[in-house]
């Protein structure tokens, strides 16, 4: 006697690549402002990330992971959550820091090898970079755990990347999401590559969405390189999330335009046909083609922007090279609340070897 | 005051600070409605409802995860592992987060969460059932690693454990969960972590150990006493961050010292204390400092266990060898 | 616009409670030798457990984990494995462990708390018991790729519960069977509990089975009670495996009978109510029907089973009973081929303290 | 005979014994096609093809297992962690199962595998691609550890690790990965595991290092010549069961030892190695035995990373101190 269960994932899209419709757009797109602040917030973004290349290559700035390609998926997830509700990123979520208010110098500080890059002063409740793979997962669903057992309705978004979904951390808490009802979204941001490696040697699944139908959620796929996709599906997952309605998965199907980091190159192991072809999809042009579509947007605010994004830039740059380098004594200040007597010893000779003012 | 168990006054810590503060949280596998394995968190479900007191799928590197995730939030997550060997699924996140948030962010986000587990042998426990690794946890800097030893300082440190703004692993001694009964007061005092407790006072000899074999320890010290020789001992309670003060106070008085621990030998808890007694009080020694510990081996199944942990002789027989010099 | 991809995962059973086929069985079926001598391996497995309980209870043995409810699944594993195969086991899987050489006397002695009873004189390929959690999983891709390597058509069974598929070894190798198209068969047993953790808290997904559509191969539910339905699906997986078309996932529901092990004590966390039941659908029993039914089996045949798996159990209890402890010494011999010079002097303390001879 | 950096010689050892025995096979992040983040396997997919040299799937938990499940059929896998603060998630494999199957199967079951992970900090790299956590895994019986300090050394002692026929972690010192180049004889002339090597000879202090320390140590030796004081300065190398023999002959002779290692010091495996040589050399030492070495704290970002890994300076002044004694 056979029978079967049957399960799925759903795939959305709102425009071409040319930036046209592919059907009715959803009502929320009618807020040209948003739009246009989504826009503008990916010019930023590809602005600060060029610089942030042009430091390290200078010599200014450590090893530094491109966001080039995630913008849009950065730049949905920044608008569409509220305040309250606490973002878990990865490394390459600059486009969504900076709506969350991190400090572009803040960034360049982390990169630049500084631990106060991580302080964000007026984003106080995010959790931190993470750079050990997948585990931030954990932290995602142990946040929204703590929003249910105060019954709030805020919500959680942790982002990882296709190479995250195969190691264990973001599978078990996929399960716990779907076991406990979590209100958390996981964005994975699919951009076919994980350093060199490819997303078919990643795991041989058709898509990396349906990993959410082993933890019993609801698992999406949206092209991320559209604005309305990315934004639509996420709108709903929040509301989702914040309904007491449970966790959702969402795969954001992007490239990955630049190399791993500024330590990599990429061109040892993809082709230049390859990456050609991605730029063709990508999402910055794509929504400046709808909007200009749309009649909303000019080559002169175009050239504004550019200009504007810059001196912003600008200004970050200065602020963090004029950030002067922390005390050594900081290295043991932070590691407690209150400094442990076995520690003393060890923080006088700090002060001793590198002419440190004690507290 | 009643007189409680070990494993008990973990209970009634856990209770009393449940009953204090909204934002202690209990998780774990099999914690809930079966009250743990070693019955630690009996009861507290039914007191404090499946909302502060959570059952988890089976997943260590989940449950690390999850109350430090929980952590970030202001709550203040006690989690459970099953068993000492079943925490190293949960490395990744103890080394890699819990001990590092707040130096990361400068302080901006803090992990106040404890990490229990029972951990040690000599109760003839299944395979990867009676492990002491504690010297992983204690060379991970930001994890403040603190052990009991008896049912009062179960009740006191776990107190201050849970109380504390950074990452506790508590180690819980399961050999001796219902060893001793002890009067404990439930008044919430709570105990000072990062200093030792000695709990004997002595002139010849410096006996130094934490968990379980304070109790061999302090047997021992009975034995020594009855031929003639006086032994200190101290127990040290919290592993890291060391308090040096107490032990060296101590060598500086007797001028031997003997360290025993169950874990192996090489690289454990001992060597750091030995070194750092044989550098500051290297005038004061009269004797090198010994080891009595577990052999350089994988704890071995229940048949020959006995033969790998310390024993009072074993304890004895060093301190003979020391005071011979 | 949307789209959809679909998956899904079959279920089968062969045999009503009652020992009736509800369909018309697999050919193999026929091989009536085949079905009687796994109804033997069933009840002396049976018989065995009830041994080794009552050993624990007596101080002769250490804390054991009951196999009530397993039978049916270690025996159709135990027959349906060539001796070329690998066999990577959990720690509930005496029915598979007989069939494939380990002696009942070694079983105990393993349980007996002495490390010999891994030692496996007539089963010199399987892995040893797997105490921590899933952790085995990873170990059977590695068997697997390690035969794709070579170009060998064997096959791995891997054997997990329900609340090991929880934990991230179990779902990585998961994609990493799949990704590598390795010839491994993960066998989860679902008792429904984890010591006294439900199925319905470990997952909030509907089977396990689907967590295969996260690894990108076939899952497929069983009847774990039906010696049929897990026979012949275990028997399509591993030729699959062998025929390097890749992994598959098998749900075995079943139902643990006893307690986790000697040291629990299922009454605190589950009903009888729901105990009783599941004694209803014993897969033993269910097998001894259907041999009535088909006229295979008598009282009397069963009588004489019964009396020799008695004495079989008996001469392995004897047989273990006999066995001295090891010496001290063993603890240092076998930690690596040759014994560092770094431990000579702690193996002739070994000596010393417990009169061992030097080897 | 090529000049070849640290690194090089990584890859060279492993085409040799990939040339000369059919069972060695890689697999790690990034390792095939990409050749490994830091080159040391670039060429060998090309050379042995992609069933040989496997890039797997991002997840180190499964990379450790699976290594160990390959090993236990005869192959000899040599698994790259892409860094060694990545290397924690296969913590419970390395643990539970690499270091004891041989244990508990009594022999039936072996792990001839190599766990290879680039380790230690002053690359100005990012936040976790500074560890140096040696301590961890030198206190886990079973596991060998094992770390060159030079390209000589990485091609021999890599050579004997893969052939060795239990389980090796095999520490790569990248800040030295390409500081200097040497002559290395492609012969598969593997070197002693077990063993410390002693790289200079002296008669006034014993210095001991491991990794990338050595070259400050051996600095630090050439400006104390420049003093006077002739130093002894010892390459640990294997960690892990610990040459103790050859570091208290050298204590014998000088009667005085600074150990020097770049992880932090509470429990570093330092404090084994003082401890020991406290016991053992007792009467012989003049002075206690001290050790330079990184702050008990999380290795900081890189603006301040020079300011926790030991200098020259460090280790000279540490000398001055106890020949002053
Ligand atoms: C646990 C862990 N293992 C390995 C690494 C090294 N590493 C950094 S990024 C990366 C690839 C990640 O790929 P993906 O998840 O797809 O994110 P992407 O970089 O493409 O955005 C690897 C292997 C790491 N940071 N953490
Ligand atoms: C990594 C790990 N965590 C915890 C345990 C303790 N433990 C032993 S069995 C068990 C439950 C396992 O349940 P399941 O996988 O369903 O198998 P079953 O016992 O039901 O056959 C637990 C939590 C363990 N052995 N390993
Ligand atoms: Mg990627
Ligand atoms: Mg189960």
């Amino acid at each position: 006697m056979k029978s079967r269960y049957d399960f799925h994932v759903d795939s959305l899209r709102y425009l071409n690549d040319q930036g046209l419709p592919l059907d009715a757009l959803p009502t929320w797109a009618e807020e040209s402002e948003r739009v246009l602040a989504a826009y503008r917030n990916m010019v930023l973004t590809r602005t600060f990330d060029q610089k942030a290349i042009a430091l390290q290559r200078t010599g200014q700035c450590g090893t530094y992971p491109s966001v080039l390609g995630h913008e849009v998926v950065g730049t949905a997830i920044g608008q569409c959550m509220t305040p309250d509700d606490v973002f878990v990123p990865y490394y390459r979520d600059q486009a969504a820091h900076i709506l969350r208010g991190v400090k572009l110098s803040e960034l360049l500080l982390y990169w630049g090898g500084d631990e106060r890059g991580s302080a964000w002063q007026d984003c106080p409740h995010d959790l931190p970079i993470a750079v050990p793979i997948a585990t931030q997962c954990c932290h995602a669903v142990g946040i929204a755990a703590a929003m249910r057992i105060r019954d709030e309705h805020r919500a959680v978004v942790c982002c990882l990347g296709d190479g995250a979904t195969s190691k264990g951390d973001f599978l078990e808490s996929l399960n716990l999401a779907g076991a406990w009802h979590l209100p958390v979204v996981f964005m994975v941001i699919n951009n076919q590559w994980a350093i060199s490696t490819p997303r078919s040697l990643q795991s041989g699944t058709e898509t990396i969405a349906q990993k959410a139908i082993a933890g019993g959620i609801p698992g999406h796929l949206v092209d991320g390189n559209d604005y309305f996709a990315v934004t639509d599906q996420l709108l709903q997952a929040l509301e989702r999330a914040r309904a007491g309605k449970g966790a959702s998965l969402i795969e954001a199907v992007t490239y990955r335009l630049g190399d791993h980091t500024t330590a990599d190159d990429a061109t040892r192991y993809r082709s230049a046909e390859e990456l050609k072809q991605a730029w063709e999809r990508d999402g910055i042009k794509r929504l400046q083609r709808y909007l200009h579509h749309r009649a909303l947007w000019s080559p002169d605010q175009e050239q504004q922007l550019q200009t504007d994004c810059k001196a912003t830039v600008e200004l970050a740059v200065a602020d963090y090279l004029a950030v002067p380098p922390a005390p050594a004594t900081d290295m043991l200040d932070y590691l407690f609340a209150k400094l442990p007597k076995a520690l003393e010893p060890q923080r006088a000779r700090l002060v001793v070897r590198h002419g440190q003012e004690d507290v | 005051m009643p007189n409680v168990t070990l494993v008990e006054a973990v209970n009634m810590a856990l209770a009393w600070e449940m009953d204090h503060d909204p934002n202690v949280v209990l998780l774990g596998e099999d914690i809930a409605t079966n009250g743990g394995v070693f019955r630690a968190t009996v009861g507290l479900k039914e007191r404090f409802g499946y909302k502060r007191v959570m059952d988890t799928p089976l997943a260590e590197t989940l449950i690390a995860g999850t109350a430090i995730g929980m952590a970030t939030q202001g709550l203040r997550p006690v989690a459970e592992f099953q068993f000492m060997g079943f925490i190293y699924a949960g490395m990744e996140q103890l080394v890699s987060h819990a001990a590092r948030l707040r130096n990361r962010t400068r302080g901006r986000i803090t992990c106040p969460a404890v990490f229990r587990a029972p951990f040690g042998g000599g109760i003839h426990a299944p395979e990867h059932h009676s492990e002491s690794t504690e010297a992983l946890f204690a060379h991970i800097p930001g994890l403040r690693v603190v052990i009991p030893s008896s049912p009062q300082r179960a009740y006191g440190l776990l107190l201050a454990a849970i109380r504390n703004p950074d990452p506790v692993v508590f180690l819980e001694p399961k050999r001796i969960y219902r060893a001793v009964s002890q009067p404990v007061e439930d008044t919430g005092e709570a105990l000072p972590l990062d200093t030792c407790f000695t709990l004997r006072e002595g002139d010849d000899v410096t006996l130094i150990s934490w968990g379980a074999s304070i109790h061999e320890t302090l047997q021992a010290a009975d034995r020594l006493a009855e031929q003639g020789i006086s032994a200190e001992v101290i127990d040290v309670a919290t592993l890291s961050p060391l308090d040096r003060d107490t032990l060296l106070c101590s060598v500086a008085k007797t001028g031997r010292c003997v360290i025993i621990h169950e874990a192996c030998r090489n690289g454990g808890v001992g060597a750091e204390i030995a070194a750092s007694i044989a550098e500051a009080a290297f005038l004061d020694l009269q004797a090198p400092v010994v080891r009595v510990t577990g052999y350089d081996t994988v704890m071995p199944y229940y048949r020959l266990e006995n033969f790998y942990l310390p024993q009072v002789e074993d304890i004895v027989a060093a301190v003979e060898q020391v005071i011979a010099l």
